[in-house]
């Protein structure tokens, strides 16, 4: 009997918070997978943000800093200027990376901060219970949109990883999704080779993930994953946005 | 034969039913008569011969509920 | 009906917990009596227990917490668990019977097991357990009539889910006939 | 309008539609979300402005937009969002700019948690913002009491302008009560806003919403102008309310939630033949001072509860001048203390007694 | 005798707090004049910023508000809802809007407010005295980079117009200077236009215009105008970043 | 090293460096800029970290994240950028970590001024965060004091873990003196940091920095722990002076800046035979409530000077407990009273009394 | 004959010489003579009646310092 | 030397108002008395004007603050005007004569006006204007030797701006003797 796949170590035996088949869940086995295999569990540092994955700090098998919302990334510039040779990773959501936070996450990027951050883009503010987020789609209906989103009145979601792709301390950056097996096959490769080219020391890397909220879209965790293939790929298409490839060094 | 062997931490799980959806055999299904202490139903397989030792529910599963292990 | 009453229900989220007690403080409200609701709103909300805190009283009512109830409509295992020493002496425990175990019965307090989940899923609809439930509270209390219920009820459900009525008013049915029948209910 | 069965924070986003807010910028945070949830849908149904903004300091600055343009403008949060809007709020009282903030208070410091909590009387009553200001601030106790502080509190910020603030611990925001919005408040002659930036073409002269004076000769003056401001707010808007108190043998102060639990536990007390009063503060700032000046001559001590470790405990300290002794009761983490405890700790005064 | 230039009436008669030949006095000339030609100036309000210009409420003949560092477009939003027929302008400095500001800016703009916002980008703190500003060129020396700014140390001037063309609520946002009489006139059609999409509401119009700072760069003005030109030109490349034409609405 | 003239901002900066000082973040702003530009230079030549943040939220919330990995870290800031610190301070408070902040103030409300001020000393002392915290406050007077507080400040804060606030205003941050930078701290037992968050292989177990604690239980338990802390700062940690405290006419309080024109205003007074002592609060929180009970019998009154209009007035007005007649005299705006308005107002103590 | 004709605001004026640099006929100066109330040097022009009256200095001016008119 | 002087410097910003302040603070420190400098940083400091107070004593300095001066150097008139009657009684007014008017003299005070720009622009560099008014204040006062100002001088310049010294030395001795010689001292 060969062990095909378990709970990965990179995770405590904590039970994870999140709702029934809330891919939070996957991307954190995806995240302590990769820390795992590259080996960084005793000197990783991770920042847990303020969303339902506030408490992703009992998760994470390795130290971790609990962030003010939005201001992972401010924390994680100060652990990795103190420690350069741990690994730093902010885990985020839309709400707290590309509303409150956009300045601290910009600034980071723009300094080339060696870190990695998880940006979890599931298109609402989960753990207060559904309000719109920047990220919110074109007539979706959140509790604080409850006529649906609106151009005129609220405007567009915002395109995080078209912004920062312009952003030259960013070496790399990809929107990856989890909707299928084959999704989180990939966004499992995204993230473990953010990590190694931050061990490779070649500055800011970000892996957008586009996740689901079954419980605030109002949705099976079934149909959830469908409404991310449907309606949130077309709207942020994934892919590599940029790759800096040699290190900068 | 099954290829693969599942261990289940029935108390972790939260009946999604996402292993359900993407297990290639439909061979999952959920327990109504079971309930776990946070009050899901479990889930359990129909056929465990039809295995085919994949992981995917593993995998797909948010929980790590699922130990997938294959006889080589 | 007593000067002042302090119910607590306490179930799994979805259980439809804070409904049961958002319509015992309506109707007060109805009555012209006093009414106070107070959700749980913590860290058990997502996925573990929820729970709700209701005062009816005759008077204006001060404090909005209360240290032991008059009456705990209890859903699930953890809930009766955590709240059964939090019951006045004379006072109600009605749970819910097909999740929780016949409790330790203390002298001073009465209970009744309703198998709300197996009424509930004979007819048809898990989610109106809560219903059936408000049903068996109503016949084992003289807080409030069931018709009264009902048309709070109906306002809840508003015009887009009023098809739904039928369902739930059966539900409270047989909730009450099961506890008007019930043995074991003491005092 | 009859009494209906509403949830707090419901009722104070419908009291601020009927108190004629124009404008709302806020963003999420539990436990105020149904706030901003309710009136997402009934600002836009009523033609005036929601607005959900990137964050507290972006909302408190978009307040600051918009009650200098003129408008009638709310914006409410919790603990660490309020945090967030300290700046934003010193702005606006240096700016002599009229708005309303509602603080739904839950556990801290940090992130703390979302239970109910009354340990951000400091937060609320001595700024966190720069400079010599001051926020109106009102603690109401019930749901209805809640509404009239809201329909009132547009009123009283255009009055004097400046900030008034409805504070209210989670309990508050989360509970239902049955409530009547058709209650009146006081009529106060409003004069017209000549002096918001709105265009020069709706009013005489140039226009400027400031707070900058970098000559200490107009900085000076200008802070004195709202000195003189505040005297006249604690002149006029100090509220309080005595409760049982002919000549106490004890008073217990306590505001909002606590003060529910103080009236129900010295009807316990009475039982015990102790009569105890209780003294109200519905206005935190001003703090009803001369409430303490009425104590009857048999009091024994004062009795300060809070949900925290003692905040308001120090106005209760100046304005008891050394008089009488002081006793402190409080809980934190999310605990509302229950009637019995307050019993408990008139009946152990000399334990909970407040040394030095 | 005709006409050919005087002072605009769009200024008041304040003389302007600017040093000598600091070109953001010739800015605030191209953005009076234009408001004077639309015939907007009593129904405009306009937001002072924190920075040099933080007395612009002194200098701009309208209303106006001197909003907190960094929040000139929240404060702009606020009037704006209020007053949708007024015409709303921010006057912003480098560290104003890109740096403490990024936030509000990119998330006025992604609504698509229907403002028009100034950046006024000198790659410098002017007002606190020459501190470097996210905007600095690589090896410039500031007061706070005494050894130059360093990819490595403080990453590399972060480009707005770049990041902001992906924004969908833009209507027209273009990077223009002043430094020298063909670049002024340019600069002065283009913030005419922005107004003008501001009046037809077409959305949020933003002209970036790089500045010079002779005192804290420690050059003439005549200098620092070149300077502008052979150092600050290559970097930020001038030019239209997003043109949307017609009226979305 | 020998007596040298400097810059108060700079010798901030430089006696951060002496102190141990691994880190700085901050955000320019006037009148502290020279702290951040001495240290630009001098953090890098020193190997440290020098990083100048996008903000001062930023900046405060870096300070968290070094904190938290055990580093020895500061920012500084003035006015309405201390403002916008308050959520990063409440949660470094919230998660037990050391920091030093200094704090240079300027004239408020709002954006306000540049010129010197002590109208911050609720935003020092009470926080504008959220929740049961406190920040440890230390004024000094000169830049000598300046330099020895900023060295201390770290092994305070490592101490107790907690944040310490350095608080200046604008005139000791501009101002030369002749300074010594050898002078010898108390010596304290630090232990190692075996609570950061540094990478498992540094520590046994596994470390977390974290303010949350959503079971009521638990945020009691630890808002308690953090009271019980505060205690031993209280009884360990609070600092005062006493000058010309032998049975005076009248006691003049004022702290920073304000003690110095206070001496120079009771050399004054020694001349008109009136006998004027002066008590010099230190810290600010803790504030030295004991010292009020060494005053004198003969005391006929408290005059309170601050650049403010009266914010530390409500300590002694708590410390005073109703025993003697409390007068008190201010100036905003950037002006800085002279001896001479201290004299006046010894002089016509009535006119300055504060009523009620 | 000039053609055009220049009034300046002197207090007003900087003494920054951008008018200066960029008079396309170079016919401006600063007079190290005369300082304004605020200490600067205020120009002038050597030849008027070379001034082309294109009102550059008045375009490049950042304080409006200068008036141009041009006969017509 | 008097127990302690209060000295105001006033001028344009870019006279070098606030090096001429700082070097008496630098002397003051080296002869081990104590010394205060304090810059205005207000609004003024932009186009405007500048000033510092210094304070040299024999005995520590307490109020950093001070409402007279016993000497003021004005470069400009706008200083002048404004710190005209913050001069104490017996102290002493220098005043850049080349941008100032003679004033009106008060009887309990020495003026002495200095064409410091004239002076400078003849040495062919106007930026040294302020040490030529320093030259003149030292021969005005007992305050400290021209020996020590050009000591911290040439600190304070360093290396790499070592070659200025000469030029600031002569400007000193040309404002030295021109004070030393001036007929307009009073008392
Ligand atoms: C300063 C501050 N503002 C607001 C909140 C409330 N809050 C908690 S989580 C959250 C949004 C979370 O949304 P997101 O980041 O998208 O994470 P998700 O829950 O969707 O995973 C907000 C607004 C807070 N805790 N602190
Ligand atoms: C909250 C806050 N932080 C910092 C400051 C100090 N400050 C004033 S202006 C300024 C920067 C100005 O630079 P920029 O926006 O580029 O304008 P410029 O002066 O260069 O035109 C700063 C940091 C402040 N006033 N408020
Ligand atoms: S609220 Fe949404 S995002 Fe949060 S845990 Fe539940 S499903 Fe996941
Ligand atoms: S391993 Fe593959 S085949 Fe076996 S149960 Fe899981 S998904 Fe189905
Ligand atoms: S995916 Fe995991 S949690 Fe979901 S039902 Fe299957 S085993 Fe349970
Ligand atoms: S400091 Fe620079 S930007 Fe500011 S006014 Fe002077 S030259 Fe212009
Ligand atoms: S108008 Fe033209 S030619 Fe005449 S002075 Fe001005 S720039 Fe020179
Ligand atoms: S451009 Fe204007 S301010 Fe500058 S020197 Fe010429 S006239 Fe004077
Ligand atoms: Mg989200
Ligand atoms: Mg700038």
């Amino acid at each position: 009997m060969e062990m095909k796949y378990q709970k990965t170590s990179g995770l405590t035996d904590n039970a994870l918070s999140y709702c029934p088949g809330c891919t939070h869940g996957i991307i954190h086995k995806l995240v302590a997978e990769s820390l795992t295999e590259l080996g960084v569990l005793d000197r990783t540092v991770g920042i847990a943000s303020v969303g339902c994955s506030v408490f992703s700090y009992q998760f994470f098998n390795v130290d971790m800093e609990q962030a003010a919302h939005g201001r992972a990334c401010a924390a994680a510039t100060g652990v990795k200027r103190i420690h350069p040779d741990n690994v730093v990773f902010t885990y985020q959501g839309d709400g707290d990376l590309a509303s409150i936070g956009i300045a601290e996450t910009i600034h980071a990027a723009n300094r080339g901060e060696n870190i990695t951050v998880i940006f979890v883009n599931n298109a609402i503010y989960g753990m207060t219970g559904g309000q719109m987020a920047p990220t919110s789609l074109i007539g979706q209906k959140t509790t604080t949109s409850p006529f649906g989103r609106s151009v005129v009145q609220h405007g567009s979601p915002i395109k995080i990883s078209e912004m920062f792709q312009h952003i030259e301390g960013v070496a790399y950056l990809e929107r990856v999704s989890v909707f299928n097996p084959r999704q989180v096959r990939n966004a499992k490769k995204a993230i473990k080779k953010a990590f190694q080219y931050q061990l490779d020391k070649k500055g800011f890397t970000m892996i957008e993930i586009l996740s689901s909220c079954p419980v605030n879209w109002g949705k099976t965790p079934i149909d959830a994953l469908k409404w991310i293939e449907e309606s949130m790929v077309p709207v942020f298409p994934l892919g590599v946005f940029k790759d800096a490839g040699e290190s900068h060094e | 034969m099954p290829k693969g062997k599942l261990t289940f931490e029935y108390e972790k799980c939260k009946g999604c039913m996402l292993c359900v959806a993407f297990c290639p055999v439909k061979i999952m299904y959920a327990d109504k008569g079971t309930l776990n202490r946070s009050g899901y139903n479990i889930i359990r397989l129909t056929d465990p011969d039809k295995c085919i030792g994949c992981a995917t529910c593993a995998l797909m599963c948010p929980d790590s509920v699922i130990t997938v292990e294959v006889y080589n | 009906m007593s000067e002042t009453t302090n119910v607590k229900v306490a179930g799994f989220g979805g259980q439809g917990v804070m409904m049961v007690g958002q319509l015992l403080a309506y109707a007060a409200t109805d009555l012209d009596l006093y009414a106070l609701w107070y959700p749980s709103y913590g860290p058990e909300t997502r996925g573990g227990t929820a729970n709700c805190s209701v005062i009816v009283s005759k008077k204006q009512i001060n404090s909005p917490v209360f240290q032991k109830a008059t009456h705990l409509i209890a859903f699930n295992q953890p809930s009766l668990d955590k709240f059964h020493d939090k019951v006045k002496n004379g006072g109600l425990i009605l749970y819910n019977a097909s999740l929780i175990e016949e409790p330790k019965h203390i002298d001073a307090i009465r209970y009744c097991g309703v198998p709300a989940n197996d009424i509930a899923l004979e007819l048809g609809n898990i989610q109106i357990a809560n219903m059936v439930m408000m049903g068996a509270y109503l016949a084992l209390t003289d807080l409030f009539p069931s018709q009264l219920i009902e048309k709070m009820l109906a306002k809840l459900l508003g015009e887009r889910k009023a098809h739904l009525m039928d369902i739930n008013r059966e539900a409270m049915a047989r909730g009450y006939e099961f506890a008007k029948n019930y043995g074991g209910v003491h005092a | 309008m009859a009494k209906v069965l509403m949830k707090g924070n419901e009722a104070i986003a419908l009291a601020a539609i009927k108190g004629g807010c124009d404008a709302f910028f806020g963003y999420p945070i539990t436990p105020q979300n149904e706030i901003p949830e309710y009136l997402s849908k009934y600002m836009n149904e009523h033609g005036k402005v929601f607005v959900q903004a990137e964050s507290e300091v972006a909302a408190i600055n978009m307040v600051y937009g918009a009650a200098g343009a003129g408008a009638r403008v709310m914006t409410s949060s919790s603990s660490p969002g309020i945090a967030l809007k300290q700046e934003g709020i010193t702005y606006i009282a240096g700016a002599k700019l009229p708005c309303v903030i509602v603080s739904v208070m839950r556990g801290g410091p940090g992130l703390g948690s979302i239970q109910p909590s009354q340990s951000d009387y400091n937060q609320a009553t001595r700024g966190g913002g720069n400079g010599d200001y001051h926020v109106i601030c009102f603690a109401p106790e019930t749901i209805q009491e809640t509404i009239d502080t809201m329909k009132e509190a547009f009123d009283i910020a255009d009055y004097y302008r400046n900030p008034v603030m409805v504070l209210v611990d989670g309990l508050i925001g989360q509970m239902m009560e049955s409530v009547d919005f058709d209650r009146p408040i006081k009529q106060r002659f409003l004069p017209p806003k000549d002096w918001a930036a709105s265009g020069t073409k709706n009013h005489p002269g140039r226009n400027v919403i400031n707070s900058l004076y970098l000559e200490p000769k107009d900085l000076e003056e200008h802070t004195l102008g709202l000195h003189k401001k505040y005297q006249s707010v604690i002149q006029n808007e100090t509220r309080y309310e005595m409760i049982n108190m002919e000549d106490p043998d004890y008073v217990i102060v306590a505001y909002g939630t606590m003060s529910r639990v103080a009236r129900s536990a010295i009807e316990m007390l009475e039982k015990k033949k102790l009569k105890v009063g209780i003294i109200r503060p519905i206005s935190l700032w001003p703090f009803p001072k001369q409430a303490f000046k009425e104590i009857g001559p048999n009091c024994k001590g004062i009795l300060v509860s809070e949900m925290s470790l003692g905040q308001m405990l120090q106005d209760v300290q100046i304005a008891n001048k050394g008089r009488l002794p002081i006793a402190f009761y409080g809980r934190v983490g999310g605990y509302v203390p229950e009637p019995e405890e307050l019993y408990d700790a008139i009946l152990n005064f000399k334990k909970w007694e407040v040394l030095d």
